[in-house]
């Protein structure tokens, strides 16, 4: 049995300002080199989440990182962040993305060359190594701040709803890099998206959130990667994430 | 925006406009008969800022004024500045220090540097170094003020990007504090330009030492004598120095920070 | 509706404004005296039976007051001499209408090494007077000269600073030096672990003048507006003459001491209408570089009525 | 963020320690003997203090001499902050306004308040104008400073939403320029309250109109008197009424605004 | 034949610091009534164009909203960003969508309040009136950001990716929402998404874009609605769609 890279104990959160509780008592745990995707309507928490074990957010309740209890932000939990403007706007796209790497105590000019060239082309944005954010399209950013995730290799990637400024084929092209990644690597992933398909795609377990981040299902993906919606199993295990969600609310 | 020969034309314009409406009021004796001696003439000010540098006080050339407080200016400057940013950045890192420089702050820019001269002086005794902390002082609290300011004003989400890549405490501050607030940073630059030259005089006026005389000494001496001409002259080379560097230096650097990174129109 | 306004307006121009600018300090003595006890304004009443409105304005210097006069807003002021000279050598169209006080100046040293202005030449002491061209300045370049040392052999050694900023630094040791003038003189001469060095009160003593009263050529041309004015400062000289305790009563507030202090202070002063050395010393001033060439004769410094020299 | 209390009990015991400080140079001379007279015992500034109000200067309680220059300083200080307003709004406005009022900032606010006294005098004549005229000058620079950086700075998309639902020129000024930037105008108006009253002392401290003697007046004659103490107690007078518009008023704005929409930390 | 309300002729479009040409000779007619919708890759220039039709770009050429050259914003062309901080964060959520409304002279206090509280249910933000932007998940701002344009109703609404942070639940109500008024007002929408599916269920003509703005499908839609993935000739149409898109990139 692989070992639990990340649990989440009795997980509570709610905003000062607020009485409405966001989380309420969440517990989960994730195995080293799993690629879960979270799946749950917008509003209920998925963001909140991924903040309190990225460590940007007080909350009540542990979460434990690789055995450690970590509060604060650290580089073992790398965050993909839904904003468009998580990029540094004062450093272009290649800073962007050698920056982390050289804060991690990479020096070697050649092999940060050798990262970014091969994470910009990667998410398809070659050519565009010079330019500032403010020049890209919100798409482009995005894959940017992709491209700094995939070179970074944190432990645990929390990446959410990375791909929603993307269109379909970039899309595609950038699930199957991630898949590659995942399996190359030992990163652990914790993926937010409202596409369902996606959240099969790439999962190798399955998390639909309802209101108050409830956790509605919990599973691991039964079919075997490469999934395509003509995989056996596929249109059962959709229709059965679809109905979780669209329960969910009523 | 407008080009920079139409901006150029305007401003050439508009000073265009005051020279001539001061001597026409000048010419004129628009304010009484003696008026000439508070409104000179552009003639008898251009006259006023040769001889500045030909004749100048005492013997001496205003270039000499001019480079003494320039000294101490810019140490006073420089010091103000990275006291402002030493303390600052500390009191992003630590909360209580924080409460504490915010009052101070508050509170020091409040105070008179006339009023301190004494303590400073059984401080530091006779020294240059008094002018050089008169400078610091009227430097550092708007300084800090600004940059206070703006770390806590830029999006948050600059600081969790920073920590997410593993940026703590002194990396954080120079990796995001620092580019993130640049526009405040140049603002406060601006003021704080000003700030100083303005602490220079006022303390040179309160405080010389006749050995290394600055250009405060120069005004008050002149002004002293009733050579109005030569205090306009003068402080049009004030002028000119701080034009200098406001469109010489901080100009360009904007050009090639918040405006080449898209964070200022 | 219309004629009321104009009754009052009538009233109005009955009374006469003037602006006077004055400093603070037991040098300006009278000019408290005259300001508080309301003499001038009496004095108009007295002699044409109309109000005088006096606007007293508190400037900080006698260059302030010197631009306040060209400037037109200002009809009279007060001034150290130096200043007041300055200001008739521009062309400002004001001259000396009334001699107001001498007072006693001094330097003090806080080395019993010393002793004479000899001890200072071409060392790098520091010496700390309240501003380079100041009247106090002046008199040290006097003292040099009559001494035999160039006028300004020791301009490298000062220090400007106020009066009560030098003596705190010669006080604590801040400077060797301090050039200063009453009453500040007094304090200094109190304490024992100062020394005096007498050339410098030699050159310039309280029976010199100090402090004078202008007033401006179109103010001197209005006749009773005039006399009023000299005959203010008459009495507030008299006052302080003859009464002094009364005078000190009037201005120990203004210069925080008591009354009895006050009035030992303004008894060690000189206050007269009349001015002795004006002229001497503007000669000084001109040969020395400390303003412009151009006066020739007393008469171009003062009124008609004032006399002295 | 630290909890109000603890925050309170940091500033208390730093004030404490200074106190404590101030008061072991103050008895042990540690300045030399004669230092008493720059260093002044806490009981000595105490009752200075106490002395300010009930004896005062020239017969006038220190309450009076506060109200005459609080007058001043208020009309100086709206003045100079409308006026900035007025200006760098229409320098957002009209492109070549911009360019000349940002080189006037630039310029003006090198310009010492004492070299424009006779100017001053001589255009608005004897009169209390004459010090809100140089309070005006000592907050209207740096006050533009802030509005005009501020304006070029925030996030651009405010603006084109604002222009998206048909704000143009003054609308589009008080429905996002203002609240956009109030970070930065409140940032300036810390800075220019301070310098409000810095430049209300030291315009007090050359020009006064006698019949409404003012606080700076009050410190130059008590420094001239040689009643340091005074000079300190009256000091605190200032630092407690800076301390009351911080905390009390410009923080309270803060909490309302900034604070409360998020866009401050 | 209804009246054409926005043409755009010979559109080019540089950025500045840039040589290279992001929009060319672009020229599109759009009729009353309309529902353009757009695909195209990240990066196309989507963006850009409905930046410089609602008049926030500098570029040669001219747009005529109804009749009139306009080069400057205005109301009649409203547009809902694809940044998630177009709010105002000094507004609430009532307010910001309440502010425009005011603007264009509505004064009547009941008026407000009804389209508000109307306009809020329909993006299914009852309850949230009264936070401030930063207390919002990613797509409830953007679902506000909607409730601006439906509340203000401009007579063009440019919409760039609206429901690209929704969940699929979430998107289905707001795509019948948005469907049932452009059947009730005069309103033309030109609306950018990257869902293929979207762009059919909302559009009355579909237009897909390649790079360098190259229209390469311009296309009245064929199928009646309400669509439905099983409407008839869905699937063709989704094919000839997805292949335009795909092709484009090669
Ligand atoms: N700073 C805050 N203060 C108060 N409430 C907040 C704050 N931030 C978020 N919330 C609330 O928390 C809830 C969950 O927000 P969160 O961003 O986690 O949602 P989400 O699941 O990521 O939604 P989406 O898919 O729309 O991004 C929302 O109801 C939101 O109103
Ligand atoms: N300010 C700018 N300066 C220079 N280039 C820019 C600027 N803004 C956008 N671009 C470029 O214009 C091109 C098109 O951008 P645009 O935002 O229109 O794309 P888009 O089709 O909306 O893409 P996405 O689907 O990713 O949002 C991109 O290649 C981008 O790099
Ligand atoms: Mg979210
Ligand atoms: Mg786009």
């Amino acid at each position: 049995m692989s070992k639990t890279i990340l649990s989440v104990r009795n997980l509570n959160k709610v905003y000062q300002d607020d009485k409405s509780v966001i989380l309420e008592n969440v517990n989960l745990d994730v195995e080293e080199r799993e690629f879960l995707t979270i799946l749950g309507p917008s509003g209920c928490g998925k963001t909140t989440l991924l903040r309190c074990i990225a460590g940007f957010e007080d909350y009540t309740g542990t979460v434990t990182t690789d055995g450690k209890v970590t509060k604060d932000p650290d580089v073992d939990r790398f965050m993909v962040f839904q904003d468009f403007n998580q990029l540094f706007p004062w450093k272009t796209v290649k800073k962007n993305i050698q920056y982390p790497l050289r804060i991690q105590g990479l020096k070697d000019k050649d092999e940060l060359e050798r990262i970014a060239n091969e994470t910009i082309a990667s998410v398809g944005l070659k050519g565009y190594e010079n330019y500032y954010p403010y020049q890209l399209s919100g798409g482009m950013k995005q894959r940017v701040a992709i491209a700094k995730a995939l070179a970074l290799k944190s432990k645990i990637i929390l990446m959410d709803e990375p791909f929603a400024a993307l269109d379909a084929m970039t899309r595609t092209r950038l699930q199957k890099e991630l898949l590659n990644i995942s399996k190359k690597t030992d990163c652990t992933f914790m993926f937010v998206t409202h596409n369902i398909q996606e959240a099969i795609i790439l999962g190798t377990r399955i998390l639909v959130f309802g209101d108050g981040g409830k956790i509605l299902v919990d599973e691991k993906n039964p079919l075997a990667k490469p999934v395509s919606p003509s995989s056996e199993g596929y249109g059962e295990f959709w229709d059965r994430l679809h109905s979780a969600l669209y329960q969910s609310d009523n | 925006m407008m080009n920079r020969k139409k901006a150029l034309i305007a401003k050439a314009l508009f000073l265009l406009a005051f020279v001539i409406i001061w001597e026409i009021v000048a010419k004129r004796n628009v304010f009484g008969s003696n008026s000439q001696i508070v409104f000179p003439t552009i003639e008898t000010i251009a006259k006023a800022f040769v001889r500045n540098f030909k004749v100048g006080y005492a013997g001496i050339s205003l270039w000499k004024y001019i480079l003494n407080s320039m000294e101490l200016l810019l140490i006073g400057l420089f010091l103000g500045i990275f006291l402002a940013f030493v303390f600052s950045a500390i009191s992003m890192i630590n909360p209580t220090f924080y409460e504490i420089y915010n009052m101070l702050v508050s509170i020091c820019d409040l105070l008179p540097g006339v009023a301190l001269l004494p303590v400073v002086i059984i401080i530091f005794g006779i020294h240059r170094s008094v002018i050089v902390f008169l400078v610091i002082h009227s430097v550092i609290w708007p300084m800090s003020r600004n940059l206070l300011d703006g770390f806590h004003s830029f999006p948050q989400i600059y600081i969790e990007a920073g920590m997410n890549i593993g940026l703590r405490g002194k990396s954080l501050l120079t990796g995001v504090y620092l580019p993130a607030t640049t526009a405040y940073i140049l603002s406060g630059l601006k003021v704080g330009w000003a700030r100083a030259w303005r602490g220079l005089l006022s303390a040179e006026m309160i405080f010389g030492i006749a050995s290394s005389p600055g250009i405060g000494l120069f005004i008050n001496q002149m002004r002293t004598n009733l050579n109005n001409a030569e205090v306009y002259a003068t402080l049009i080379v004030i002028i000119i120095i701080g034009v200098i560097v406001q469109y010489g230096i901080i100009d360009t650097i904007e050009k090639h920070t918040i405006k080449k990174w898209g964070m200022s129109k | 509706n219309e004629a009321k306004e104009e009754t009052a307006e009538e009233t109005k121009t009955e009374t006469k404004k003037i602006a006077i600018a004055y400093q603070y300090g037991l040098a300006y003595a009278p000019v408290i005296i005259v300001k508080e006890k309301g003499l001038m304004e009496e004095a108009y009443k007295n002699l044409t039976g109309n109000e005088l409105q006096v606007e007293w304005v508190q400037m900080s210097s006698g260059a302030d007051i010197n631009n306040g006069i060209a400037s037109g807003e200002i009809d009279a002021g007060f001034m150290g001499i130096g200043p007041a000279m300055t200001g008739i050598s521009k062309g400002l169209n004001y001259k000396v209408f009334t001699n107001i006080s001498g007072q006693e100046h001094g330097m003090m040293s806080n080395d019993a090494a010393i002793a004479s202005l000899g001890d200072l030449v071409g060392t790098e002491n520091q010496i700390a007077l309240v501003n380079i061209g100041s009247i106090q300045h002046i008199i040290l370049a006097k003292a040099l000269a009559e001494n035999g040392y160039d006028a300004h052999a020791l301009d490298a050694n000062i220090v400007a600073m106020k009066h009560p900023d030098g003596m705190a630094s010669l006080e604590s040791g801040a400077v060797k030096c301090h050039l200063t003038s009453s009453p500040y003189i007094f304090y200094e001469h109190d304490n024992a672990n100062l020394y005096e060095i007498k050339e410098v009160h030699e050159a310039w003593g309280q029976d010199k003048s100090f402090i004078v009263g202008i007033a401006s050529t179109e103010l001197n041309s209005d006749a009773e507006l005039y006399q009023a004015l000299c005959d203010s400062f008459v009495a507030a000289i008299d006052l302080i003459n003859n009464n002094v305790n009364e005078a000190a009563a009037l201005t120990c507030d203004f210069n925080g001491n008591t009354a009895e202090v006050e009035a030992d202070y303004l008894q060690r002063g000189v206050y007269s209408t009349e001015t002795n050395g004006l002229f001497e010393m503007l000669q000084f001033m001109q040969d020395n570089d400390f303003c412009d060439k151009n006066i020739t004769s007393y008469s171009e410094l003062v009124f008609d009525n004032v006399k002295g020299n």
